[in-house]
């Protein structure tokens, strides 16, 4: 067929609009994610705790009939998946990727579980939630339907990032959740609590990793299905470990992704056949080839995923 | 010496703090039995032991660090519960520990501001005054934005005591503050002191320096084994002279008589008599020659370093800390690769050599940073012992370990060299600092070395176990070992070396005969 | 769904002599990947595996949602259970199906590997979905106002493949100029009800107002895209009947796989001797494969739609296989 | 030298006593029964019968001769997983990239295995077989070791991209150039029955589980006992030490790498060889991740991890069938899982602390034992 004609203002929108509905999930997750590994708690359970916040997430939004309910809901069903990662990790300083592997497994098991108990018969969908157009910018052509006319959430999302970046190096909470990954021993010294600022930051976590799992439900698909994060959480765990801190970089991680997806797909649609298989592996070996030619470090924690006992020699 | 408190003298005599009855036990030692300590304000209390005595674990219940088995800590008369070292600082106890405890990836600034800001916001404009004003008081030169890990260990130390003086605070604890600082450094921290005593401040201060401790200290406690064996009171220090004073602590901390036994004098630095007969042979052992080393953006870099050692000859390296000694050492012992020059040991080019093979030509190297470089803490006593060695007989036999080969070893050097550990199979890391400096030592000098280079060699050992250390180095070289000692302390150099070279930003400026004007000559070349 | 017999089974030639002809199949048992609740081709099976057992009096064992990865467990233990056909419900299944009948001794219905058929023991089922494609494909092209087409896969797969091929042929049948955009969600895309979402809104902005979307839990992705395009877009499902829960009035049709007749058939076969001798297929002709009529159809279009399915039925028109992606792509382009 | 008596206050305590025996035991049974409690109680509010759930999953998993002889096979697979990681683990490096290995080995084989075999006969072709997937292995651990061992290029960060890569790629082999000519879901030629790993005795347990076993006996004996071992030991404990030590620690890196990778490619030909015959495009059992918390909590012991292995084996296996029976989704089988792990961890910190509180000294009796001391 002519591909020409597939080259609308329409649908080029679509594919702009669909980058970014692939990349909020994982940005809320990376970014989360990010905040937790600065504080030195790894969480490998990340995937369990989008999961808990798609599904309760999902409910909110369903029976409240709010998307901004369902991703309070969301929030509410993160923070407490992460609630088991601060009992056990960081007040009983139990092995992390233990407790994280049983959160992912459990999350899974439970959330298809319950969804196959509630929803199983009537398989419900949400309708579509009200967006937000910025006046003047979402009447450009292309990009302003896409990227100026969505749920508020997405602006709060990418200035939410920008928030956390400054508190990391402004703030005296930012200094903190620094120390606790780095030199925890420091942090405890200098008077502050390491339980506490670990436990902090693994609630941002899970309170990010959970909107992230609710605007998956609630926005990106409308629905919820068993096992619907298909390995967005350990993206997420990759793109927070490769901004060595610096939290911005989980803008530009999400958005490749989000990019990569919207690309497979329009190459496709353009006719163009290579495989969704090499599309998909694309920024896995931008980011690998990135690290050979450039990368001649690459910084993590160093406290990262290790209990902190005090006064321990 | 001390001021005499006369403008205070009711302050003064208050105790600010006691601890009664403290007692802390760890797996297979007692580090603190039934310790009565007072503390008063206006007044340094020196604390004095052997290495593993138990100071800093009694210091660390002061600070929140660690909870006592039993034992009450009163403050102004009123018994705390120090659970955290956040209550501790609450208190006004301030504390540099012995090991640091800042963070690396942060700014000096940074650091500072870590617990100590009270408002959401950080305000490194006022930080940074207080900062100046702080650094100045202690007559250092330190770049506030400077991160953390990319400062010399003296400055880190230096650092530290800023840490501690910048929270408002009533009792001030130094667990060997000195052990890095240069003499002057010293000097300055000294007048420091003396004002916030001026304040009404109370201070520990731990040492392992006699001299400082009596001339910093207005009362001295001894430890020994855990349990306080004798304590000179402010009388006692004014009234008897630093010789006496020594020579009472010394038989304090290592029992009656053991000043006689080997000395006072040989345990306090003493400064070589150019009399005595020192036989160098005239061939070289080590040649360095135009050495370069490319530190990169976060170390120094060497250039162009030139020097012999004889064989039986000690050669010293002064300079102040952070000036290439580091580069210098990792570079002859091939843990780092060298950008131009060479280096040959019995006239045998390393060039080409790892670290293995000029281990098997006699070649060693005591690291200065035993925690993180020279042990793996997770690993016994006995093992450490023996990481040099992995694979060589008789420790291995037939590509399998053999245990009792490897315990008979290390029995052997612990008693050589009276190291304090629960057995030869206790962590390594729990081990207190000095004692881990001992099974260091004990590493390097026990397989027939051919050179051996000392970093630091007695950075916090008590006063016998560096005595008998720069003892080991003296005869080592009488064997016609060499040895090239780097260490910040001159006295220590002035004491063992037959030559002292001096390093400045990455150069050696000179190398000078030890003798009569040696002191004034380096001093010279370190400004140079 | 009709369940006529296709009689073939009497036609085949008796040399069983590996296993004694004339078991009488007392019990059998099928295993499905998912859980029988999805809508689609588990629940489909379950459905036309207790039918078959309610017609013949037999009793069956289900083991529905049962995974990808125990496969050789579950099937063995089937037919340890004592089932005399074990019916491994997944194409996915059919490599490890040719094993448990070759241990197990009990004959075992495979799907799509005719190469794997053991006379007596492995059993091979086909569809000829295909069929039910070009129908549908029929259908879209009479109804689409755009004059694009949209078809949507959560993978790589088979029987997606053979149906779009299909779709295209049919849709290609009543205007050969229309346009057809194709899009797979990702590489095992099933359960991606966010990314069902993303490719069925990009296809409907492309210009599709009629897609056909094929995934498990992903079709409730494609589904929501087209709800939320408000009424101007149309979808067609497959394999099972979602009218239940199309609150919107978006379904347009589905291609509906009814397996009673090759259950039954297989069964019979076994009964007869001649299990593993020949192909069982599902298509238009026995019932296996059908199109779903729903109200959004207008009754001349369905009119054409039932025209064309006597054709295919008759042999006079002949539907492309596209097994492979590359060919439905090749398809397309044509 | 002077003769000052350094006090050597108590001695080690033994450690082979009774109750260092039974600790294991106490340890592993434990966790397990919290979370069959658990479960249990789950099981109950979901209105089914908690014992014949457990049961079914005993009888299933283990007492039935065909169950017991699936829960070897699905060991086998495991084990040799275990072995890999065990190595890495060591040598604290995080191989986190072990399904991407697994996967592309298992393709490769899959792949080469039936044309091989045929050519080459069992013996020398099944052999081969097992080097293509070593070296398959070990070669996609490459790319994280170098960048570990050149620039320090965090290695949880490589890995888990390699294996985003790896299982791509076994797809695209899949679907590519190992396609079987057969129609229907892509996968690879079969590897005919009669082909693949021997049986033992009458049974349908596969040699594999003799390979694993004697893998990860001499991955425990290598890394506790041998020169190698150690080195890896001491580069995983201290990097720094390491080079102070004279360690060639780029090489370990590799070699560790390396090693991982290939025992963890071979257990994709344990897989493939043994249990499949083919490899299905998009196949993934995910069973890496599944092991890698087995071999911490085994604290890298390999014994341990033999135990706890078979332990989840007998549950995926036996689980399979007691969901099914209890009507509840497969998943169900997940959360078990979960909970068990949960429990373990809590126990393994109830046993630390416990350790930690016994090797403290009370206070009174820290003055009898200093008396003790200056008597001696
Ligand atoms: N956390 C711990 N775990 C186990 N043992 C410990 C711990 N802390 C201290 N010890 C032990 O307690 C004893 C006293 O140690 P401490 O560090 O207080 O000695 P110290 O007097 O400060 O010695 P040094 O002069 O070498 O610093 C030592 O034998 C040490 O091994
Ligand atoms: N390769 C090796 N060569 C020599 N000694 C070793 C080697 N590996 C370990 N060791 C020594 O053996 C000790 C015990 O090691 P190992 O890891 O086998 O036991 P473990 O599993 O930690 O014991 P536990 O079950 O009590 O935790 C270690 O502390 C170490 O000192
Ligand atoms: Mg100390
Ligand atoms: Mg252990």
């Amino acid at each position: 067929m002519d591909s020409s004609a597939l080259l609308t203002e329409a649908f080029f929108a679509a594919l702009i609009s669909g980058a970014l509905l692939a990349a909020l999930p994982i940005l809320f997750a990376s970014l989360g994610e990010a905040i937790s590994e600065q504080a030195g708690v790894l969480n490998v359970g990340l995937e369990g705790m989008m999961l808990f916040g798609a599904y309760a997430g999902f409910n909110g939004a369903l029976y409240l009939h709010s998307s901004w309910l369902g991703l309070l809901a969301g929030i509410g069903g993160g923070v407490l998946a992460s609630l088991t990662m601060v009992v056990l990790c960081v007040r009983m300083r139990l092995d992390q990727i233990v407790v994280g592997v049983a959160l992912f497994l459990f999350a899974e098991g439970v959330t298809s579980l319950l969804h196959g108990a509630q929803f199983g018969e009537s398989y419900p969908r949400l309708e579509k939630p009200s967006e937000l157009a910025i006046p003047l910018l979402s009447d450009l052509p292309a990009v302003g339907e896409s990227l100026f006319s969505v749920h508020p959430i997405v602006y709060i999302g990418f200035a939410l990032v920008f928030l956390v970046s400054w508190m990391l190096r402004r703030t005296s909470t930012g200094l903190n959740v620094r120390a606790a990954g780095e030199t925890p021993a420091a942090l405890d010294a200098a008077g502050v609590s390491v339980v506490r600022t670990r436990t902090w930051a693994v609630l941002a976590c899970g309170a990010l990793a959970g909107l992230g799992g609710g605007y998956l439900a609630i926005i990106a698909a409308g629905s919820f299905t068993p096992f619907m994060t298909q390995g967005a959480g350990f993206m997420a765990i990759v793109i927070a470990m490769l901004t060595r801190g610096k939290v911005l970089w989980t803008i530009v991680g999400s958005l490749l992704f989000g990019v990569s997806l919207t690309i497979a797909t329009a190459l496709q649609l353009a006719g163009i056949t290579i495989p969704t298989d090499w599309v998909q592996m694309l920024p896995f070996v931008t980011v690998i080839l990135v690290l050979i030619l450039f990368a001649r470090r690459s910084y993590l924690p160093s406290a990262l995923a290790l209990p902190y006992v005090r006064g321990e020699r | 010496m001390t001021t005499p408190d006369s403008t205070t003298p009711s302050r003064a005599a208050a105790p600010a703090v006691e601890l009664r009855g403290i007692t802390k036990a760890f797996p297979g030692v007692v580090a603190n039995d039934d310790i009565h300590l007072t503390l008063r304000a206006g007044q340094v209390h020196s604390l004095l032991g052997e290495n593993g005595a138990g100071k800093s674990t009694l210091i660390s219940m002061l600070s929140g660090m660690i909870a006592p088995d039993s034992g009450e800590i009163l403050l102004d008369g009123r018994p705390v519960q120090m659970g955290s070292p956040r209550t501790a600082l609450d208190l006004g106890i301030g504390t540099v520990y012995q090991h640091l405890t800042l963070v690396p990836n942060l700014t000096v600034l940074e650091n500072l501001l870590l617990g100590s800001s009270t408002s959401v916001m950080l305000d490194f404009h006022a930080a940074r005054e207080r900062f100046a004003e702080l650094v100045a008081r202690l007559g250092a030169a330190i770049d506030p934005d400077a991160r953390a890990d990319t400062l010399a260990l003296g400055q880190l130390q230096q650092v530290e005591i800023v840490k501690a003086l910048w929270r408002d605070t009533r009792i001030l604890i130094l667990d060997e503050p000195t052990s890095m600082l240069t003499p002057q450094g010293v000097a300055e921290l000294q007048r420091v002191l003396e004002r916030l005593k001026a304040g009404g401040i109370a201070i520990v201060f731990i040492t392992h320096k006699l001299h400082e401790a009596i001339e910093i200290g207005d009362r001295v406690s001894i430890l020994k084994g855990g349990r306080i064996v004798g304590a000179l009171d402010e009388d006692e220090l004014r009234s008897k002279t630093p010789e006496q004073l020594k020579a009472r602590i010394v038989n304090l901390m290592f029992g009656e008589g053991a000043d006689q036994l080997s000395g006072v004098a040989e345990i306090e630095i003493r400064p070589l008599t150019p009399d005595e007969p020192r036989d160098v042979s005239e061939e070289a052992e080590l040649e360095v020659s135009g050495l370069s080393i490319d530190g990169g953006d976060d170390e120094m870099s060497l250039h162009d370093v030139s020097f012999v050692v004889h064989r039986g000859e000690i050669l010293g390296v002064a300079g102040v800390d952070g000036n290439g000694q580091r580069q210098l050492a990792q570079a002859i012992a091939g843990q780092r690769p060298i950008h131009a020059g060479d280096i040959r040991l019995a006239g045998e080019s390393l060039r080409r050599l790892g670290v293995p093979e000029r281990q098997e030509r006699g070649l060693r190297y005591l690291t200065d940073d035993r925690l993180h470089e020279g042990i793996v803490r997770d690993e016994s006593v006995a093992m450490n012992m023996v990481l040099k060695r992995i694979g060589q007989p008789p420790f291995w036999r037939r590509g399998t370990i053999q245990p009792s080969a490897i315990d008979a070893l290390a029995e052997e050097l612990v008693d050589r060299y009276e190291t304090r550990t629960p057995s030869i199979h206790t962590r390594i890391g729990a081990l207190s600092g000095g004692n881990i400096q001992k099974v260091l030592l004990a590493r390097e000098l026990a397989f027939d070395p051919r050179l051996v280079i000392y970093n630091k060699p007695t950075h916090g050992l008590d006063v016998k176990t560096a005595s008998f250390v720069r003892s080991q180095i003296r005869e080592q070289a009488s064997q016609g070992v060499s040895a090239l000692v780097i260490s910040t302390e001159l006295d220590e150099l002035l004491a063992i070396c037959d030559r002292i070279a001096v390093m400045s930003s990455g150069r050696l400026t000179g190398i000078v005969e030890n003798g009569q004007d040696a002191q004034a000559r380096v001093g010279e070349l370190m400004v140079a | 769904g009709s369940s006529d017999d296709d009689g073939s089974a009497q036609t085949a030639s008796g040399g069983g002599d590996a296993e004694p002809a004339a078991a009488t199949v007392d019990r059998f048992a099928i295993a499905a990947p998912e859980k029988r609740d999805d809508f689609g081709w588990n629940q489909q099976g379950i459905i036309a595996a207790e039918e078959v057992a309610q017609e013949l009096g037999i009793e069956v064992d289900i083991a529905d949602g049962s995974g990808y990865d125990n496969v050789g467990p579950v099937l063995g233990q089937l037919a340890n259970d004592g089932a005399k056909l074990v019916i491994a419900h997944a194409s996915g299944y059919n490599a490890t199906g040719v094993d448990v009948a070759a241990q197990s001794g009990v004959p075992v219905l495979i799907w799509d590997n005719p190469s794997g058929m053991v006379e007596g023991s492995v059993g091979d089922a086909e569809t000829a979905s295909q069929q039910g494609g070009y129908l549908a494909g029929v259908l879209a092209a009479k109804t689409t106002e755009t004059g694009t087409l949209g078809i949507v896969t959560s993978a790589d797969d088979t029987n997606w493949n053979k149906q779009a091929g299909g779709f295209v042929a049919g849709a290609r049948s009543v205007d050969p100029e229309i346009d057809i955009l194709l899009a797979q969600i990702g590489q095992a895309a099933y359960a991606d009800a966010a990314g069902g979402k993303r490719v069925t809104k990009t296809v409907i902005a492309g210009g599709a107002d009629v897609v056909l979307g094929m995934g498990d839990g992903s079709s409730f992705g494609m589904l929501q895209a087209v709800e939320e395009a408000g009424g101007k877009v149309k979808f067609i499902d497959v394999i099972g009947d979602k009218s239940s829960i199309d609150e919107k009035n978006v379904l347009l049709s589905s291609i509906l796989w009814n397996f009673a007749p090759t259950f039954k058939s297989a069964i019979e076969s076994i009964e007869a001797g001649t299990f593993g001798t020949e192909v069982f297929e599902l298509d238009l002709a026995n019932g296996g494969i059908s199109l779903l009529q729903t109200d959004l159809i207008e009754a001349d279009v369905w009119e054409e739609v039932e025209q064309a399915k006597e054709q295919i039925v008759a042999g006079e028109v002949e539907v492309p296989l596209t097994t492979k992606k590359a060919e439905v792509q090749a398809l397309i382009k044509e | 030298m002077t003769e000052i008596a350094v006090a050597r206050p108590v001695a080690e305590v033994p450690r082979r006593t009774l109750r260092g025996l039974l600790e294991p035991v106490v340890m592993s049974v434990t966790p397990v029964l919290l979370a069959i409690v658990a479960g249990g109680i789950l099981l109950t509010i979901l209105g089914r019968d908690p014992l014949s759930f457990y049961g079914d999953i005993l009888q299933q998993g283990m007492l039935e001769s065909f169950g017991l002889q699936q829960s070897v096979v699905r060991m086998a697979t495991l084990l040799m997983i275990a072995a890999g990681l065990i190595v890495a683990f060591r040598a604290n490096l995080w191989n986190l990239g072990l399904d991407g290995q697994f996967l592309l080995a298992a393709a490769f084989v899959a792949g080469l295995a039936p044309s091989i075999v045929s050519s080459l006969g069992m013996t020398v072709g099944l052999t081969l077989c097992f080097v293509i997937a070593a070296v398959v292995g070990a070669v996609w651990t490459l790319v994280p070791a170098g960048l570990k061992a050149r620039f320090g290029v965090n290695e949880i960060i490589t890995t888990l991209m390699m294996n985003f890569i790896g299982i791509n790629l076994a797809n695209i082999l899949v679907k590519g150039p190992f396609l079987t000519d057969a129609p229907g879901v892509p996968r690879t030629d079969i590897l005919p029955l009669a082909e693949r790993l021997p049986v033992l005795f009458d049974t349908r347990i596969h040699i594999g589980i003799l390979i694993a076993a004697a893998t990860i006996l001499l991955v425990h004996l290598v890394m506790t006992r041998t020169p190698l071992g150690l080195r890896l030991r001491v580069l995983g404990a201290n990097p720094r030490a390491a080079v102070h030590f004279g360690l060639r620690t780029k090489r370990l890196t590799l070699v560790a790498f390396m090693v991982s990778g290939a025992l963890i490619g071979m257990s994709g030909a344990v897989s493939m060889l043994g249990d499949w015959g083919s490899f299905r495009a998009d196949w993934n059992p995910g069973y890496g991740f599944l092991v890698v918390p087995l071999v911490f909590l085994a604290r890298l012991n390999a014994l341990a991890t033999v135990a706890f292995v078979a332990l989840f084996a007998v549950i995926q296996i036996g689980g399979e069938y007691a969901t099914r029976e209890a009507d509840l989704p497969n998943d169900f089988v997940l959360v078990l899982v979960g909970l068990i792990l949960f429990f373990m961890a809590i126990t393994e910190f109830m046993r630390v602390r416990r350790e930690r509180r016994l090797a403290f000294v009370t206070a009174g009796l820290a003055s009898r034992l200093r008396r003790g001391g200056d008597d001696g």
